[in-house]
Formats: structure tokens, sequence, C-alpha cells
């Protein structure tokens, strides 16, 4: 049976993608990754991947870029560059409304689940409520405040959430749970990268049905399209 | 070359516009979307709360399903015993009602002329003060009354109108329900002394007759009926019913029937009683139940035998005298058979006689209290309000009357109105507007400015039932005690909006004196749960828990309570206990219908509406693009006309044709069929909203406005095939 | 690995519509509205049609809800030139909104006209779009969209079973329609496991697969109406 | 002029690509409508150049000579306009490339893309090799553009050698030509006959669109050498004695055609199958009986009666006759894609919306027949539509003076 491989995957991705992949394309990455932060609008960014993803996805089961497969997406590229401006939000990392270090809870042996509380149980990993911050934060007294701890009670006090800005997102036209995808063990570097580890959350990468399938296949998981797509 | 770059600027602008549409998803950039400070739920997660439907008489429970914080679906609540999980078309189009675009978010007070709709907004407080005072105003000045108009309300609803208009002075409850089969109601009080519906035994049932009562469409209850048809066709493997439906148009009722007897309207009762005729003759009833349980069988005989015979009905009913005695036999033979009157059969001046009839030839067959036959209600045990040393009210009485009555308004100096549109589904010759005009204070609880909430002083948005507490006790029901309750499954109504009972408590309070004490509750919820702690204390049935407060909350849970096990019964409630064969209702019946003179004017028969009902559910998108299963129509209306008859006044599908009746006269597109009488033309209630959002607002015609309104009948308010209309052709269709 | 299917009893059914109306409430098909639906572009993943035959009074009369019969041989499948749509291995057959470029040639090839195009930009009045269901994909301008046995109900069910580890039962997945029938004429199941009530019913003389001769193998078939027969006989009141 | 409608269809389509097909007329069940019959009806037209072109020059007929470049120019502006269609039928047009990239092979309308390109190709370059020799005669004798012809003449010196070359390529090429202009409209028929619609799934239904195409194809041709002969006062090439052939080759399609069309209606007629009366009667008395017959007196009354006799058959009267062919053919189409898609399985679809076409489709198909003139017109001004040294080859005592003349005259 024919299975179709093709998905609206994001620019930067497939270029990053690509990176990995052979060092011709290194330049180019450089090159695109300046133009597009410069640049790219995240509509013609689509529509520009769907070409590129079109001739990168042609290939994905060997994992190979020939310059030809490129050509049409690079004229497609600066097309987009000439005829819009505007700034894209893949592969950067936004300034959050708080600086929060992921690094700092995790040394402090706080498990995911305390603040992400539905990662292992349910579709999304879920945020914290800002009561959950204040929770911790107002009983550490010895802890010196710092303007983003206050913050946190400014929030509280004005009874709104803290607006974090997103970094991950997929199409609407995509079903997804995390839970199962934590449950098959994958470690959470797969898809969150050292977010562990780092002071400042940065995008790791934009996911696109490529990247997923090469997943499923390996894994053996369903890649019957009906899996996430609704 | 100008054209290609003209092109390609169209294309990538053409593009980019598409590509936004088709990629722009709701939901901004932000992760707030997904955290709801008071209401916590987690994404991806579905939640179901029990409610109830107000929609239509059938009372199902329902099951709202909640996903992000959001009501996004219904369906049936699976336990309970009307719906059994399942659900009608208006029942899933609900959630629209609670997000309808056009739904009133506060209290409005009016600005300039009645009508004009222009409204401020103010707040609760003011809008309850402005009520009070108008309320205590009349209060003071013997002379006036006071009117509380409501329709056909169920469960504690009801109870607490009443008790509010027995406590007032000089206050009277009006009831106006435009399919609200009255005269059935009257015909079961005449008969066996039980003035509520009867529950039929249709899963048992081998033979299903309705008189009028298209009852898998819209008329009482399409869910129950339809399941009960259901397993009455197929339901038993190697027994197979039969539903014959007796009425002038090719309702879905009858088009799912089995056989479709086209009688002339007003000629059902005969066509009963010419069925009860043959039964008699050939000795085919129930001798036993006869013998036993009934009494006024001889007189009643003598009558039929006499005054019935099919040869006569036939004629004038226009159904062979073949079928008539063919289906009368089946009926006795292949029992055990139900017949049900409703509708349109059972309004006008021979309604009460068509219901009796009904009930009689049920009689005849033994239905009453036999496996697959008839039974009656029993009410939940609910426990007493405390009672009230109350002035007594005025008995509950037909709107229409009312505004007939010669100085109808002069003493009715405030009216409140809730669950009900007067104006759009009461015969523009009830004089319904001027009515209004005359009266100082008009009050309308409602969640829409529909047409009579135009004519109105204040406005109280009312909650939707997944907003407010709720109870309901359907009738007609199954035969077992079945209450249905419903609390909000948002932690605060979607908009400013608070439900009648709540407001009525607030009101009270604010009268002060004896009101108040009438009304010790703080909230209706409380008033409720005072009610249900009698169906704890009965400690049986559904949901049985030890403590009080925990039945509540199972209660809830559960959507209601209801006792499966009790016996069913149909002991009739008459002086005697026995069924009464009772004549003086007959009387209205004759053979005295003649082939019409006037060849050139119809009978105008109008029928509710599977989609809106009566039309209260006109306002729903949804709705409104559903293709009605008889005429396929979406968003509009069509009058019906037999082909014959279409084609001897030169009207093709589609034409434009102006109705005219004695009090008024509409246009609207012609759809010919091979399903309706040809002395009739049909319209369906619903539709002609003057005023109700702008899904409903001027869609298709109001054939009330055609109607002649009763006066002097206390049991219908407008004969719903009774009216003569001509019909002449205006436009060809395009 | 089930095969869905799915049988509609027409002796049954009353055509009350309920079905039509609980698919677009699950599964987020936006009204038309009145000029768009005056010039045939309602969509209803789930409709009834109506067959009236004979003359006044001998009238008779059929309603049948048609909807996507998932066929086994699906001529939809085969023309599309970029296999937005394709068979799934349970037998569903899917539209893949982003892959689908419009060409319209399933609609076209579909020989019971069960495929919808998306001629505009669905609309849902502020604030109706609360009502969306966020299983279901919101369809946008020039794609096609179709009938999908309400396969995030079929997702949740597996979800809920694999959840407490234990095959997806009889029964555990019911779509919009068949749970909406009041007159229950509407049973959905696995056609591979001989236990489940569709695959009996299946098997019923009454049992007939629509346009079954043109060899698409529909995996949704009609039990067609009884006759009434006083074959009962007279009945004591047992 | 012609670019004003171009620009007003331009217009339209960017309305259609903001609002989506919403703004056209189509509909379910008519999910195809005015693109795709223009599509099918200008693919036909495209018949006309290559096939004649290359069945005559085969055949060696000397007749064909002034007039298989005007032919063939047709054949490729043709394609250009048919092809545009897909653009405006797409629910989608900015993924048109997909197709290309993940072609599911099952499926019709692949084939459809494959063939017409190859088509496209092939037909470019067959216009385009025998214009090599006159594009060096303009090199050397044109007042101006010489840069353009020296590029595109390729340093052509007509050696021997080149000559045999060119000829040998010219003849693979037509013989290259007619299996694939043969295979294009078979499988644009295809296109609706592997569906099961009534009277859509049939098997004569490749022939048949050949054979309309080729009839279409000629009518155009008769036309254009009409309008152009007037233009450019072309009288010494295009002689009656072209037209009378053509004529006579119309007449030989026209009945070839109504044959088909009434073995078509035939079988389905005299196989009762409930479904395809349907659509039967709704072409002989229903909704769709009016362009019917028109079309089967435009397509053969009126050419049999013009055509069929040595004194009408004049070139007045093989325009006639063309313009009622290309009219005929058009409606022919339409009644093709549309009556079908308006009567599906009744038992299926009960209340079908019945197809108008709404102002942007009839726009944009105003723009297409416009652009084909305009791009036509334009061939014109910059080449050559006689080849010249075709013709020097075939008729020697032909004063070249005059030819070089009458082409300088129109550069």
């Amino acid at each position: 049976m024919l299975r179709p491989r093709h998905g609206l995957s994001d620019l930067i991705f497939i270029v990053r993608n690509k990176s990995r992949s052979n060092e011709f394309l290194l330049s180019f990455d450089g090159k695109c990754c300046k133009v597009l932060h410069q640049y790219c609008i995240g509509w013609l960014a689509r529509a520009i991947a769907v070409a590129i993803s079109g001739s990168v996805v042609n290939s994905s089961m060997t994992r190979e870029y020939s310059t030809r497969q490129l050509l049409p997406s690079l004229i497609l590229l600066l097309l987009g560059c000439m005829l819009f401006t505007g700034c894209s939000k893949a592969g950067a990392s936004p300034d959050q409304p708080i600086a929060f270090s992921h690094r700092i809870h995790v040394e402090n042996q706080i498990d995911c689940s305390y603040c992400h509380d539905y990662y292992e149980d349910y579709d999304v990993a879920g945020m914290p409520p800002v009561a959950t911050c204040v929770d911790c934060h107002s009983l550490m007294f010895e802890e010196e405040p710092t303007a983003d701890l206050e913050k946190i009670f400014e929030f509280a006090d004005a009874g709104t959430e803290i607006p974090w800005v997103r970094l991950y997102e997929l199409p609407k036209y995509t079903h997804f749970s995390h839970k199962w995808h934590v449950r098959a063990e994958l470690d959470c570097q797969t898809c969150h990268g050292d977010i562990g580890t780092s002071d400042r959350a940065v995008q790791h990468m934009v996911y696109n049905m490529d990247w997923c399938m090469t997943c499923h296949e390996e894994q053996a998981a369903s890649v019957d399209c009906l899996t996430c797509h609704k | 070359m100008k054209r290609r770059d003209f092109l390609k600027n169209t294309v990538v602008t053409g593009t980019a516009g598409v590509l936004f549409d088709a990629c722009a998803p709701p939901g901004s950039d932000q992760i707030i979307p997904i955290l709801i400070p008071e209401e916590e739920f987690i994404p991806g997660v579905e939640e179901f709360h029990p409610t109830n439907c107000v929609e239509c008489p059938g009372g199902c429970g329902l099951l709202a399903r909640k996903m992000d914080g959001r009501l996004v679906k219904i369906e049936g609540n699976p336990a309970h015993p009307i719906s059994r999980g399942a659900s009608c078309a208006r029942g899933q189009a609900l959630p629209q009602a609670m997000y309808h675009p056009d739904r009133v978010r506060g209290p409005l007070i009016r600005e300039g002329a009645r009508g004009a709709g222009q409204w401020r907004n103010v707040s609760w407080d003011d809008a309850i003060e402005r009520l009070v005072s108008e309320l205590a105003a009349v209060q003071e000045d013997p002379n006036n009354t006071l009117a509380f108009l409501t329709g056909a309300l169920r469960g504690h609803r009801l109870d607490m109108v009443r008790r509010f208009t027995s406590t007032l002075e000089a206050t009277r409850h009006l009831v106006h329900e435009p399919f609200g089969d009255g005269a059935v109601l009257r015909a079961h009080a005449l008969t066996t002394g039980v003035e509520e519906f009867f529950a039929y035994d249709l899963e048992n049932a081998n033979y299903l007759v309705t008189v009028g009562a298209s009852v898998l469409d819209a008329s009482r209850s399409p869910v129950r009926f339809g399941r009960g048809v259901g397993h009455l066709r197929q339901g038993r493997p190697g027994r197979r019913g039969k539903l014959v439906a007796v009425q002038p148009r090719l309702s879905t009722t009858a088009a799912a029937a089995d056989e479709w007897l086209p009688a002339r309207p007003g000629s059902e009762a005969s066509l009963v009683l010419a069925l009860a005729h043959v039964i008699l003759r050939d000795e085919l009833y129930d001798t036993g139940f006869i013998e036993n349980r009934t009494s006024g069988f001889e007189e009643f005989r003598a009558r039929v035998l006499a005054d019935f015979d099919p040869e006569l009905v036939a004629g004038m009913a226009g159904v062979s005298v073949e079928t008539l005695e063919r289906v009368a036999t089946e009926m006795a033979m292949y029992g055990p058979t139900i017949v049900v009157a409703g509708d349109a059969a059972v309004t006008g001046p021979r309604g009460l006689g068509t219901a009796v009839a009904v009930d009689h030839l049920n009689a005849l067959l033994g239905g009453f209290g036999k496996k697959g036959g008839i039974f009656f209600n029993q009410d939940p045990p609910f426990s007493e309000w405390p009672s009230l040393e109350t002035v007594v009210p005025a008995p509950e009485a037909l709107f229409a009357n009312l505004t007939k009555e010669s100085d109808a308004s002069s003493g009715i100096r405030a009216l409140l109105i809730s669950d009900t549109n007067p104006v759009h589904t009461l015969p523009s010759s009830a004089g319904i507007d001027s009515f209004l005009s005359e009266i100082p204070f008009v009050a309308c609880f409602t969640s829409f400015v529909d047409d009579t909430a135009q004519m109105a002083d204040l406005i109280l948005p009312e909650s939707t039932p997944f907003e407010r507490f709720d109870d309901d006790v359907p009738s007609p029901s199954v035969g077992i005690p079945v209450a249905t309750l419903s609390a909000p499954m948002f932690s605060r109504p979607l908009y400013d909006t608070m439900s009648m009972p709540d407001v009525l408590l607030r009101v009270a309070a604010g009268l002060g004196g004896t009101v108040a004490e009438a009304f010790p509750w703080a909230s209706y919820e409380e008033a409720l749960r005072a009610a249900w702690s009698g169906l704890h204390a009965a400690s049986r049935g559904s949901v049985a828990e030890s403590t009080e407060r925990r039945f509540w909350t199972r209660a809830l849970a559960a959507g209601g309570w209801w006792d499966e096990d009790v016996a069913l019964n149909a002991d009739c409630l008459t002086s005697d206990g026995l069924y009464r064969f009772e004549l003086p209702a007959l009387e209205s019946i004759g053979l005295d219908m003649t082939a019409a003179g006037d060849t050139s004017r119809f009978t105008l028969y109008v029928y509710p509406s599977t989609a809106f009902g009566d039309g209260r559910s006109a306002h729903l998108p949804f709705l409104q693009e559903l293709a009605d299963p008889m005429t396929s129509v979406r968003w509009g209306s069509v009058v019906e006309l037999n082909a014959s008859t279409a084609s001897e006044l030169n009207i093709s599908d589609g034409d434009l044709v102006e109705i005219t009746s004695d009090t008024g006269s509409l246009r609207v597109r012609a759809q010919v069929t091979q399903g309706l009488r040809p002395d009739v033309v049909a319209l369906s209630a619903g539709q002609g909203h003057g005023e109700y959002g702008r899904y409903a607002r001027g869609r298709g015609v109001n054939p009330f406005s055609l109607l002649q309104a009763t006066t002097g009948s206390d049991l219908s308010e407008a004969p719903l095939q009774a009216t003569t209309v001509r019909i002449i052709k205006i436009e060809e269709t395009s | 690995m089930p095969t869905w299917g799915m049988s509609i009893d027409l002796d049954r059914c009353d055509g009350c519509e309920a079905c039509v109306v609980a698919c677009r409430a699950e599964n987020n098909v936006a009204p038309a509205g009145p000029e768009q639906a005056a010039i045939g572009r309602a969509v209803e993943w789930m409709r009834v049609e109506r067959h009236v035959e004979g003359e006044f009074p001998n009238v008779r009369t059929r309603f049948v809800p048609v909807l996507c019969v998932h066929c086994d041989d699906a001529p939809c499948v085969s023309v599309c030139p970029v296999s937005a749509t394709y068979e799934n291995p349970e037998g569903l057959n899917a539209q893949i909104h982003p892959r689908c470029i419009g060409t319209r040639a399933c609609a076209q090839a579909c020989p019971y006209t069960v495929r919808y195009f998306n001629w505009g930009t669905p609309k849902w009045d502020a604030p109706l779009e609360q009502t969306i269901n966020p299983d279901v994909a919101v369809r946008w301008k020039g794609i096609m969209e179709k009938c999908t046995f309400c396969v995030q109900r079929i997702r949740r069910a597996k979800d809920e079973a694999r959840e407490d580890d234990r095959p997806i039962a009889d029964g555990d997945v019911q779509p919009a329609c068949a749970q909406a029938c009041p007159a229950e004429a509407i049973v959905f199941g696995d056609l591979d496991d001989p236990e489940s009530a569709v695959s009996k019913l299946s098997e019923s003389p009454r049992a007939e697969r629509p346009l079954e001769e043109l060899g698409t193998g529909p995996r949704v078939f009609y039990l067609k109406e009884g006759d009434w027969r006083g074959s009962v006989g007279p009945q004591s009141s047992d | 002029m012609l670019l004003a409608v171009i620009a007003f269809g331009g217009f339209q389509w960017a309305h259609q690509l903001k609002e989506g097909l919403i703004v056209a007329g189509m509909n379910q069940p008519v999910y195809w409508g005015l693109y795709l019959t223009n599509y099918v009806f200008f693919i036909g037209i495209s018949h006309a150049g290559t096939l004649i072109s290359a069945i005559l020059r085969l055949t060696d007929a000397e007749w064909r000579r002034p007039i298989t470049r005007a032919a063939e120019a047709i054949t490729v502006f043709a394609l250009l306009m048919g092809t545009s269609n897909v653009l405006w039928h797409l629910g989608r047009p900015e993924l048109i490339y997909i197709p290309m990239l993940h072609p599911q092979p099952l499926s019709p309308l692949i084939w459809d893309v494959a063939c017409i390109s190859v088509y496209l190709m092939g037909s470019i370059t067959y216009l385009y090799l025998p214009l090599i020799p006159d594009l060096a005669l303009l090199r050397d004798r044109s007042p101006r553009l010489r840069w353009l012809y020296r590029w595109l003449s390729l340093g052509w010196q007509g050696t021997p050698k080149q000559h045999k070359l060119l000829e040998r390529a010219i003849g693979f090429m037509a013989v290259a030509i007619i299996p694939i202009a043969v295979s294009v409209h078979t499988v644009v028929s295809w296109v609706f006959a592997m569906t099961l619609v009534p009277m859509w799934h049939s098997a004569i239904f490749g022939p048949y669109f050949v054979v309309g195409a080729i009839f279409s194809g000629i009518a155009a041709l008769l036309i254009a050498m009409a309008i152009l002969r007037k233009a450019f006062h072309l009288e010494p090439f295009f002689r009656p004695i072209h037209f009378n052939n053509l004529g006579l080759l119309m007449l030989t399609m026209a009945c070839l055609w109504l044959y088909f069309t009434f073995a078509e209606h035939m079988t389905v007629w005299y196989g009762n199958e409930p479904d395809e009366v349907a659509v039967l009667n709704s072409r002989l008395s229903g909704a769709f009986s009016t362009p019917f017959w028109t079309m089967i007196t435009c397509c053969f009354v009126i050419p049999l009666c013009i055509l069929s006799f040595k004194r009408t058959r004049t070139i007045i009267g093989t325009v006639i006759a063309s313009c009622a062919v290309l009219i005929g053919m058009w409606l022919e189409r339409f009644i093709i894609v549309i009556s079908s898609a308006s009567y599906p399985r009744s038992e299926f679809m009960h209340d079908g919306g019945l197809y108008s076409p709404a102002l942007v489709e009839i726009a944009l198909t105003a723009a297409q027949f416009a652009c084909f003139a305009l791009l036509y017109i334009v061939f014109a001004k910059l080449f050559p539509l006689v080849s010249i040294w075709e013709i020097k080859e075939g008729d020697q005592t032909e004063l070249e003076a005059e030819l070089t003349g009458t082409a300088e005259a129109r550069l």
C-alpha cells in the first residue's frame, strides 16, 4: 500500500536536520539561518518548507540530500526572503517573562513531574500554574530575592498566570500523546535536547513529520497516517 | 510582460492568503489557553456532566461532554430511563445555545419605545430592585392583578412558579404551550382520573396506531418513542410489530409507519369510533377487562354501533371501508395494541372528542395495565416544601382566553414571562400585541431576545441548563418514577445570567413579609435539596445512600433518581376505580362533515417541526442547516401541496405562492408532494421569527399568523387543522 | 487488528436525523449558511436520504442514512494523485487533510457521493467556535473531508484498552451517529470478530451492501425493511 | 483589448485564491466544472497541429507544406492554455507541485501529468526544429531582433550535413509525436472513464476523445489559417486547395465523431441501466437537451451541409463550418463533464444542485481564449508562420525573393 510521506515541515529544522548529515550543508545551514533570522516569516516559511520538505522527504529513507534536490527549495527560499520580512520563531530562544532555569531546578532534585505533572499520564506534559512556583519559593527564606523571583509573586498577586512563550507547537491536525512517548522510555533529550542542563530554554528542534516517521520506523511504532493525523 | 508580473503577485498574495487560512489554528503562541485558573482541567481529558434537556416534553437525561473547559458535545445519559444513552437532533445542537453569539449576556432594561429593541445593560441588583418595586406597586392596589405566563413547566421550576403565584396577592398563573396536547390530558382525566400523559409499554406491544400524533418527529418524546418503535419493529426476533399512522400529512412518523391512513382533518374521532364499531360488532374486545374494570360500556356500545358504521365514516374520512375493517381486526387480533392521540388531531372543536375516543379504543382492547399496553405515571416521592397559608390561587388558565377577554389586560398591571414565546406561537388574531402593549410592565426570563422579549420592559437573562441547578419529572414517562437532576458544569455561568427560580427567591426576599417566609431558601439548590430529601428518605431506587449529603452528591453525579424495581400500575383514579366510558365528550363528534363545499379553499394543517418543535430551537445554526426529513428544506419553510392540487392550481415545485386565511396571509415557496391529502395544505411551525438571534430572524414563515384563535376552550389555543385558506401563485420558480 | 464496519437497520430508522446533528457536533462540521446550503454546498458526513414511491394515498417511504461506506476497494483511493486518501490497516478510508491538494477527483469518483469539499473557509461565529471538539481537526478551504468512522473515538477506546492492557472489546467504540440513534438502528464494530454484534448482523438475511455490484466492497451495510405479516398470531396478554 | 480581458481574468483568479472555490459555481455533486471543460477542450485543440502536420508529413502530402507550422503553433499554445486550467481548478494551487514530488502512480491524473508534460516538450521541439532554417534566414535578412534569431538558430548554415541531421530529427519527432498525441487524449479521457460515474465509465472514451480532439483541432487550424491569410496576406500560401482538403478531412472526422457519439449513447439507451439512463435523458430531453442538440447541429449537421458540396466548400464555407465545430466540440466537453457529474447514483444523492458557471469561471475562460489569441499573434509577428524552407524544398521554381520579400514586409 502506498503511504503518503509528506508534512508541513519547518524550514530551519530541515536545514539543521541536513546539517547533521554532511558538511556541504553546514555552510548552507549557516547562511540560511542568518537569512531566516533576518527575514523569514512563519507562514511563508511554512509555504517554502512544504517545497523543501517535499524534496527532502522524497529521500527520507536514505538520509542524504543532493544539490539538485535542494535547488528548487533554495530558489523558493530566496523568493520568500525577498518578498517578506519578519522573524521566524523556529530554533530560536524567545525571551520568557521570567528567566527560568531548568538546570537549577533539576540540580535541586526536582522531578519533572513536580511541575509538568501530566507528563507520564496524559496527552500533554502540562505547565505549572503560578501557584506551584509560589508554593516552593515562598518557603525558601534563605534564597536571596531576585527581580525574577519578585515577578513570580507579582503575577501571583495579580491573580494572572505567567505568560510563558511557547517553544514547541504541533500542527492542529495532528494528535500527539506525551504519555505513550514517555512510557516508550524515550529519553527526554531525544525531543527536548539539553533543556535539563541549560539556563535558558532553547527550542531544540521543530518537529516535522519526516523526523517523527523516522523514529517511528526505527522504534517499529505505528506508521499509519491515522495514528497521528486527525 | 505585465500580465505575468500581475499574475505572479496575485499568486503570491493569494498563496499567502490560502496558507494563512490553512495553517491558522485556533489558539495563540501563549501557553495561557491551557491554564484556566479556576477550573483546573487536563487538556485532552474528557469530563461528562449529567444534565437535562428542556427543549421538549420528552425530558431526556443527557450527558454534557466537557473538554479543555468548554462544553463541546451532548450525549444521552445511558442510565436514564427515558433517553437510555440516545438523544435527538435538537438535543445534540444544545451546546450552540450556550455559546450562541446573540445570547443575552446580562440584565437589560428597555430604552425607547416597546419593540424598538433598544436596551440598556444593568446590574442584577438594579434589575431585581426594579422587579421588586414593580411587583410591590401591583400589590398595593387590590384591583390590580399580576400574571405569570409560562410554558408547560415541569419539575420544581413549576412548583416554584406555583408557589410564587399563590403567595402573592391577586396573581394568576397563565400557561401557553402551542402543542400542549391539553385535550389528551383532559381526556385521560375524564376516563381514568389521571391527568397525566400515559406511559406506553411500546417494547412489548405488537401494534401501534398514532392518531394525529407525530410521536417520532416532534411531539412529546421522540427519543422514547423512537426507541420504542425501533424495538417494536426489530427488537424481538421473529416478532415484528406494526405501526399505523392516522393523519392528513405524511409526516416523518407516517413515513416510517407500515401503513398511512390519510384521514380528513376533523374526522379522526369518527374514524377511531368506526374502528371501535368493527371491534364491538365482531365482539373482538377484551371482555375480561370490560367486565371487571370499566363502567358505562353498554351505553358506549349502543352509541357506537348506532352512529359509527364504517360505511358511513369511510366516505367522510376518505379512508376505504376495507381498510377500516382490516385495521380494526388486526388491532384486535395482533395485540397488544396501543393507540396514541396528539398534535393537530386533538385541537379544535373535536379535539377532546378525538382524545376520549382514542382512550375508549384502548380500553376496548384492554390495553390498560397489560404487558405491551398502557400504564400510569408514578411521581417520585419528593418531600413537600413547608406548607403555607396561601391566598387560593386562580386556576391556571390558557393565555389565549385571557387575551380575548374584553377588559382582559385592564386588571393586569404586571406580566412575568418564562419559557414561552406567545408572540410567535399565538394566532395573531388572539390580539397578543395589543394585549401586551396595554400592560404597564412586562418582564421576560429568557436567554435570547425573542419575539416576545422584544416587547418586554425588563429582560432577565436565563442560564442554560449547563449553568444552573434544575430538576425535571419527565412526562410522558415510562411508568416508573423518574426524576432528572442537573447541576452547573462550570464554576460560574458563561455570562452574567441567573436561573429563573433563583431570581424568584431574591425577589421574594425583596418583597419581604409572607412572601419571603414562603421561600426560606438561600438558593434554588437548597430548595431542590429540600424536596429531594424525600427521595433519600424513600431509600429505594437508583440512588440509595446513608446520609442525605451523600445522596445528593450521588444523585447529581448520576443525573437523577429513578426506581426501576417499582411495579407498574394502571389503577384508575376515578371515584369507583373503574375505567369510565365517558360519553358526553363524544357529543361533538358527528358525521355531519360533508365534502368541503368551496373547492377553492383548503384546510391548513400546522405541525411541529422535527428540528425546531414549536420554534424554540430555531435559533441554532445546526438545526437551521438540517434538511427536514420530509421536505429537505434548509434555513426556511415551504408549504406542501398534493400533486393533483398543485396541477389544478398550476403550481409547480419552488413557485412562490400566497396563502390567505381570514386572519392573515403570507408568501412562501411551494413544494409538491404525494404525501398529503388533496384538500389540505401543510405548513411547519417553528420558523418565521421576527426576533430570535441572527440565525432565526426572518427565516421562513410563521403559520400561526394564519390561524384563528379559539376562545372559550380551556384545552387548546389554536385549532391546528381547522383553518381554511386560499392559495394563489405569485411567481414562477426561477 | 480489527476491521471496522457498520450496520444500519432501515426497519428501525425513522428518519429523525439525530445522527446527522450528532455527527456535525462531534466532527466540527461547520454549517454552510443559507446561501451556500441553497446551492448544494452543505456538508453532512452523515445525511438521511428519503425515497418516496407511489402516489397518494399509497405512498411508501424509505429513509436511508448515508455516510462513507469505507469501501474495501475504494474508487476514491486509486484516483487521488497524491495519495491524500488511503485505506488504513483497520479498513478506514481516511482523508489526510494537510496532504490534500483539492483535485476533487475522489469526490467525483465516489459512487456514494459522500465526500465533501471545503469550497470556502468554514465559519464559526464567535463564540460558537468554543464548541469545537479538540479531538477532531478543523478543516480549511480547498480540501476534501469525509466520514472517519469517528476515528478519534476509536483512538480513545484503544488508548483506554491499552491503559488497562486488555484487547479492545465489542461496544467499546461507538461513533457519534450510532450513539445518538434513539431507535438503535446503527451498530458499529469489528467485522473480523465473529462474536461482535455487527458481524452477527452482517449474516442477517436482511443485510444488503449498497452498490455491491460495483465491486467496491462496502463495510457499511443496510438491513432492509421487513414486511409486517400478521404472522405473530393472536397474542395472549402474557 | 485582449490584455484587458486577460487582466480581468487574472483579477478574478486572485479573488478566487483569496476566497476559495466558493466563488466558483461548482457544488455537490458537480465537483468538476468549466475549468475541467476548458482543460479537455484546449487539449483537444492542441491535436490540431502536431498530429495533423505529423501525419501529413509522414504521408508526404505535398499540400501540407505551408500549413504545418501554423498548426504546430496552435498545438503548443493550446497545450499551455489547457494545462493552465489545472491551476484554477485545484483547491490548493499552492501545492500543485506535490503530484510531481509524490506521485500516486495508480491515479489517472498522474498519467495525465506525465503524458501532457511529455507532449508539451515534444510539440515544442517539433515546432522548433523545422523553425531553425527559417530562423537562420531571418538572422541573415531581418532588420531587427537579429541577436534573438542568432541565438535561436544555433548557427545553422544550411550545409547538407545539417540538413540531413534536421530531416532525421524531424522525421523521428514526426513518428514519435503521433503515439504521444494519441496517448495524451486517451489518458485525458481516462480521467473520466476510469471512474464508475454513469456515462463516463465507457470503453470507447479513449478513441472517442481522440477523434473529437482531431476534429476540433482541424477546425481551429482552419480558422487560424483564414485569419492569418487575411491579416498577413498569405493568400499565395494558404490556397483554397488547403481549405478544400482540410474541409474534406474535417467532414470525415464529423462522420466519425457522429458514429462514436451514436455508439456511445446507443449502448446506454439499450443497456437501460437506470442511473445511466438518468444522464442520457437529461441530455436528450432534460436539463442538458439544449446544449446537446446544439452540439449535434454544430458538430454534424452544419459541417455536413456545408462541406459535402464542392460549391459550398469554399474558404468562407469551411471557416463557418469550423466555427460551428469549435462551438459544438466545446459543448460536447461541457456536456460530458457536467451532465454525468450532475446525476450521481440516485440512491445515494437525492437533492443534487444543478451547475451554472459563476463569473470567475466565465472570466477565466474568456481570459484563456484571449491569451491564446494573443500568444498566437505574437508568435506570428516574430516568426514566419509559413515554413519557408520547406516550401522552397517543395517547389524550387518558387521565387525566393518573393518569399523573403513578404517575410521582410512582415518584419
